[in-house]
């Protein structure tokens, strides 16, 4: 195939073959488009979490007094919007799958190089216009729109938010698409199905969600910006809609959104786990399955948003029990991973300090859930705290903790640099316990009944104990996720030179330079072994593979 | 209500205790035992596929059961006992407006008797929101353009807190109240102040005023159809199929008169859209109950409720709910 | 592509036309046919035509039938699968709202 | 014939340098498997984006039927039917389009492809009278809708309710509106193409983007396929 030119003798690497803004805002490279993406979202995770810490301080106390009412509720939208649309959808599928994707599968760049340039400027363009948003007032109506409140009675910028997270939406659209036909259609020799690394499965069922839930909420949002201006009345009721058909285009997507920052968060927690136990993963084939069969059943579930709503008792009853169809799946992941663990040899570096947050974090989240598929439970626990707490350690304690943990992994094949091991443990630590300080109160807070979004509880002052918890909490929280932020920074410029392969870790991606060539590979690769061949690594010899039962 | 929700709860709280328990000792324990040594390889394990099928096979069948067990909560939370007291809640930024089938008028404050099933028929003028008593555990979204409906019977009498739990705007967290449960006889003593007589006496007198009276006629020579006894049951519409006439057909019956034309009539109905406030159609819709004396879903005439109330309550409240 | 030019010399221009004249024919045949009153089967027999329609331009025009590989035929299942999906599910809700 | 000579050359040297050859792929099949599988998938897309409308208009034609039956009526379903008709001729222009330059048939080639933009262009103009129609008819949703004392049909007397009406109206417009959206950009596509066309840049071995091209194209067709009988056709017996 095709023959490779002599590699000239200092290394260039995709960060260094161009210099000047041009190079990066023309680049098509997948690993610079990834950097984009980074410094991006990194911005947006920033806002989100300023948002956040005004929310935890005004909820210091029970009286409205740090903010106004408007402002309060103008907080904790956009806190939502950002957040979800602008920094975990994009987070780790934008960031490390497009930095992981082609070079894990041996592929010079992903199938559609310039449209996955395109994708990073609707993501900007939408993130403009959504930023645009909050500098000249913001959004109030929760990041679910809920009609008819977000089309006839906020006066707020709806049209412009709506639009943002449309063009936006676009974007994930694109990378999702990208990714299927990359992983379809570059694999390099040898590369099978069954050789694939676990984060491609799980960017494959991420893109799946991305490619038929995303252009659903992009037609809702048009349709409530037309309803907004034009006061069509397919949302209001007051003209014969039906403010529930909203809820149900929106959940159509929203639900399946949370399996679009969990997936991919799984995939990072099983190339780490492996790493570091140096392990193939139990059940190679039962993670890889479980990940389409999440995004498929996660399509089938959404109406558990809906209990209390006003749909139909019957209706309620299938969502219901749908949704325990789509837990379990992700209970057989973390069974896995678990017996990943036996007999393996466990090195415990920053990154499988992170897997290990994942699992804790990822398990009691996943826990809760089940309270809250539960018809009669969710009837209680539903838009109290119950709920946030819950999609916390979904999104933050699931998603983040294996976003972060796969940055740490990568980083010395992203930058070239090696991070400061002990200072990376040291924010493991205080990411996990700042976390659970936050929201575990806040679990117990829902089931005593405080509802959600609410910015004065001082009739309710028995509730204030648990929410100065909670602040502390956000505090220690705010604190883990900006050590690593000084860190990597520092290490771009003082860390040690990172050697191709720090962890000894199996998949394609570590056979190249730190960091990567333009075109990953000196040589097209062919791939002549198992995944997570940790025995050949190790000892130098394929062990003898037990298969139990 | 609660005793179930809470059972249930428990049991959850059990069975998730008991799994994050599983993973977490079996995660710590092998993290701690299998920890990396000098010259002691790890040993690759393929999987075990009686293994997959065991853990997923046991989740499932636990989820089933919980899923019955919580359906059977839910599908009671849904559906309110026939002989229930009603109360009419119209809901709007930021207040609840509560409205009592004999009459009585309150805002933010809904007083009911102890051990007494109440049913409540729920809606907006606005947005969304959602009524919602924790102590109850009962929730419902009150939707504008529809009724929704839901249903409590307070246990112990004392005051407890009522939320909006579904975010309506900027006095969201304001929108609260109380649910005040009182013992029968100052319950009795309390209905028995301010009333301007019962809702379906209101209804009576619009039903009067609009000139609903002059179709709607109490014998079969009417333009539309005799309301008598129509409540709760099921109607033949002109285009052959049938609905129960509940409280939101007669509301669109109402404000949108074409919409759904009993077999025979004419649709020469005009619409009350715009004429009617959300106060005025409860009202109605509570006279149109009162004229269906078999009562199926309805009240007796509003009249006889207060005096049958204590007796009925006191019966009940032996049993533990 | 899943290019029909393969190996079979054989001019696909007959099929092409014969499509043509197909779909030509269910149009008229849909608007004809909403005059006539088949009471609750008009939407039925309008969708059936439309969907025989665009059966039709997928597998001909479209070339899904002579497609080397089954991968296009599962894009394809497999959207109008969760179009199904998204259409059922919710009208599982609005079909038995008046049940209760 | 000399179109085809030069076609034969350039294919002999596909493998060792191929301008048409992105530099991401291996060889000239991988790279139009990658084209027409991302096509694919794009389309995918698109049927879940129209599929949120579809599923909108399922329930309020199920709520609404007799007033989605008034304001169907109100509108020239003989255009539609017309407009249906020119859009199958489109099709059938962009197979021979891509069946010309399979084939080499250059000039061929040219005419199917500046056919398929006038009957491209004739559906807009027909789809232009159509909602000029119902903005002299105050049908459009907004501030100056009007559809007071329109008749159901099949029960005269009978005035159909006019927000209901208007909720057809607000659907018909955005498909209908969406959808010639997505025949303007196919316009645009089929400029380029042309271009492309004109400059000799398609050969029996490489017509990737004439070939997912008219995948849009017919994806386009197919859409309005479907609306045509939901929107134009609703109880037009009675």
């Amino acid at each position: 195939m095709a023959t490779a030119i002599a590699q000239p003798v200092e290394r260039t690497n995709y960060l260094n073959n161009e210099y000047g803004v041009k190079s990066w805002l023309l680049t098509t490279d997948h690993k610079r488009i990834a950097l984009l993406y980074l410094i991006s979202i990194t911005f947006f995770f920033f806002i989100g979490g300023f948002f956040a810490l005004l929310i935890r301080l005004e909820l210091l106390t029970p009286a409205g007094d740090l903010v106004q009412a408007d402002t309060y509720n103008k907080l904790f939208t956009m806190h939502g919007m950002v957040m979800i649309f602008f920094f975990l959808i994009p987070s780790i599928p934008a960031v490390l799958g497009n930095f992981l994707v082609p070079m894990m599968i041996g592929a010079k760049d992903l199938a559609f190089p310039r449209i996955n340039l395109l994708s990073w400027y609707l993501y900007i363009i939408g993130a403009a216009i959504m930023l645009h948003c909050i500098l000249t007032g913001g959004v109030d109506t929760g990041w679910t729109f809920y009609t008819p409140f977000s089309t006839e009675y906020t006066n707020t910028k709806i049209i412009e938010a709506g639009l943002g997270i449309f063009i936006a939406g676009f974007s994930s659209i694109l990378t999702g698409l990208n990714f299927v036909v990359t992983i379809h259609r570059m694999r390099c020799p040898g590369m099978t199905w069954s050789r694939l690394p676990l984060f491609i499965w799980a960017h494959y069922a991420t893109s799946i969600i991305q490619i038929l839930g995303t252009p659903v909420i992009a037609i809702t949002l048009l349709l409530v910006v037309a309803e907004r201006a034009l006061h069509l009345g397919i949302f209001d009721p007051k003209l014969g809609g039906d403010p529930l058909l909203f809820q149900h285009l929106f959940w159509f997507y929203s639900h399946p959104a949370v399996y679009i920052m969990i997936l991919p968060s799984m995939g990072v927690v099983s190339e780490i786990i492996a790493c570091f136990a140096r392990k193939r993963i139990f059940g190679y084939s039962f993670v890889a399955f479980s990940s389409i069969a999440i995004a498929v059943f996660g399509f089938l579930v959404w109406a558990h948003h809906m209990f209390v709503a006003g749909i139909s008792v019957y209706a309620a009853l299938v969502f219901s029990l749908l949704s325990y169809a789509v837990a379990v799946p992700s209970a057989v992941k973390v069974f896995n991973w678990t017996a990943t663990l036996y007999k393996g040899s466990i090195h415990y570096d920053a990154p499988m300090l992170y897997a290990f947050g994942f699992l804790g974090l990822f398990t009691i989240g996943g826990l809760t859930g089940l309270f809250l598929a539960s018809l009669g439970v969710d009837i209680h626990v539903h838009d109290t705290y119950f709920v946030v707490a819950h999609f916390h350690y979904i999104m933050v304690g699931g998603a983040l903790m294996g976003y972060l943990g796969g940055m740490h992994f990568w980083w010395p094949k992203i930058s070239g640099r090696l991070y400061p091991e002990g200072w990376a443990r040291l924010a493991a630590l205080i990411v996990f316990i700042g976390f659970n300080l936050t929201f575990f109160p806040q679990f117990i807070l829902g089931y005593l009944g405080m509802p959600r979004r609410f910015y004065d509880y001082s009739h309710m002052p028995e509730f204030q104990i648990l929410n100065v918890f909670s602040t502390a909490g956000a505090t220690i929280l705010g604190v883990g996720y900006l050590l690593p932020m000084i860190y990597f920074l520092w290490s771009m410029r003082y860390g040690k030179p990172a050697p191709d392969n720090p962890w000894n870790a199996a998949g394609l991606e570590w056979k190249t330079a730190s960091p990567p060539p333009t075109f990953n590979f000196d040589e097209e690769p062919v791939v002549t072994w198992e995944a997570y061949n940790y025995d050949e690594i190790d000892t130098g010899h394929k062990q003898e593979v037990e298969v139990v039962g | 209500m609660a005793g179930n929700v809470d059972a249930l709860y428990i049991f959850l709280l059990i069975v998730s205790g008991l799994m994050t328990l599983l993973i977490f000792t079996t995660v710590i324990y092998f993290a701690a035992r299998y920890r990396h040594r000098q010259g002691v390889p790890a040993e690759q394990i393929e999987g075990s596929n009686k293994l997959e099928i065991t853990w997923t096979t046991i989740p499932f069948l636990v989820f089933i059961a919980i899923f019955f067990w919580s359906a059977t909560i839910y599908f009671k939370a849904r559906t309110p006992p026939r002989d229930s007291t009603e109360v009419y809640v119209v809901a709007k930024q930021w207040m609840w407006k509560i409205e009592h089938a004999e009459g009585q008028r309150e805002i933010n404050e809904l007083h009911v008797p102890v051990g007494r099933d109440v049913k409540l028929i729920l809606t907006s003028q606005d947005v969304i929101h959602s009524f919602f008593v924790p102590a109850f555990r009962m929730k419902q979204d009150v939707l504008p353009g529809r009724y929704t409906i839901a249903w409590f019977r307070a246990t112990k009498p004392g005051t407890y807190h009522l939320f909006c739990s579904q975010y309506c705007g900027t006095q969201h967290s304001g929108m609260i109240g109380n649910v005040v449960v009182m013992e029968p006889a100052q319950y009795e003593a309390w209905m028995s102040g301010g009333s301007s007589g019962p809702l379906s006496a209101t209804g009576e007198k619009i039903f009067a005023e609009l000139g609903c009276a002059t179709c709607h006629r109490t014998d079969t020579q009417g333009r539309g159809p005799n309301l008598q006894g129509v409540f709760g049951r099921p109607v033949m519409l002109d285009d052959g199929r049938t609905v129960i006439a509940d409280e939101n057909y007669v509301r669109e019956s109402i404000l949108d008169p074409g919409a759904k034309v009993v077999q025979g009539f004419k649709p020469v109905m005009p619409t009350f859209q715009g004429l009617v406030s959300e106060e005025q159609l409860n009202a109605l819709i509570a006279y149109v109950k009162s004229l269906s004396n078999a009562g199926s879903a309805g009240s007796k005439t509003a009249a006889a409720a207060p005096q049958s109330a204590p007796a009925k309550a006191a019966g009940e409240r032996t049993q533990v709910e | 592509m899943s290019a029909p030019s393969d190996h079979s010399k054989s001019s696909p221009l007959t099929t092409y036309f014969t499509v043509w004249v197909a779909l030509l024919c269910g149009t008229f045949l849909t608007y004809e046919v909403a005059k006539i009153d088949l009471g609750p089967w008009n939407a039925a027999v309008a969708l059936t035509i439309a969907s025989a329609k665009a059966l039709l331009v997928a597998l001909f025009f479209m070339h899904i039938k002579g497609a080397h590989e089954r991968l296009l035929k599962l894009v394809v299942i497999t959207t109008i699968a969760f179009l199904i999906i998204l259409l059922s599910l919710s009208m599982a809700d609005y079909a038995t709202r008046l049940w209760s | 014939m000399s179109d085809s000579q030069i076609v034969v050359e350039t294919a002999s040297h596909a493998e060792v340098h191929n301008p048409a050859l992105q530099h991401q792929f291996a060889e000239p099949q991988q790279q139009r498997d990658a084209a027409s599988l991302g096509m694919w998938i794009f389309l995918a897309t698109e049927v879940m984006f129209f599929g949120g409308l579809f599923c909108a208009y399922l329930i309020y034609r199920t709520w609404y039927f007799s007033d989605f039956a008034a304001a169907s009526t109100s509108i020239n379903a003989a255009l539609g039917g017309a407009n249906t008709a020119v859009l199958i001729c489109s099709s059938l222009t962009v197979v021979l389009a891509i069946w010309a330059a399979q084939t080499s048939r250059r000039s061929l080639m040219l005419l199917m492809l500046v056919l398929t933009m006038l009957f491209g262009c004739a559906f807009l103009g027909i789809k232009g009278v159509e909602y000029h129609d119902k903005f002299v008819e105050h049908h459009v949703p907004g501030a100056s809708f009007s559809f007071e004392h329109e008749e159901i049909p099949g029960h005269p007397g009978q005035y159909a309710n006019p927000h209901h009406a208007e909720i057809f109206f607000a659907l018909y417009f955005i498909m209908t509106g969406l959808h010639a959206l997505h025949m303007i950009v196919g316009l645009g596509i089929f400029t380029w193409l042309l271009w492309m066309a004109w400059k000799r840049r398609f050969t029996p071995e490489y017509y990737t983007p004439l070939e997912i091209g008219g995948l849009y194209w017919h994806f386009v067709d197919i859409i309005w396929i479907y609306l045509f009988p939901l929107l134009y056709l609703i109880d037009r017996h009675k």
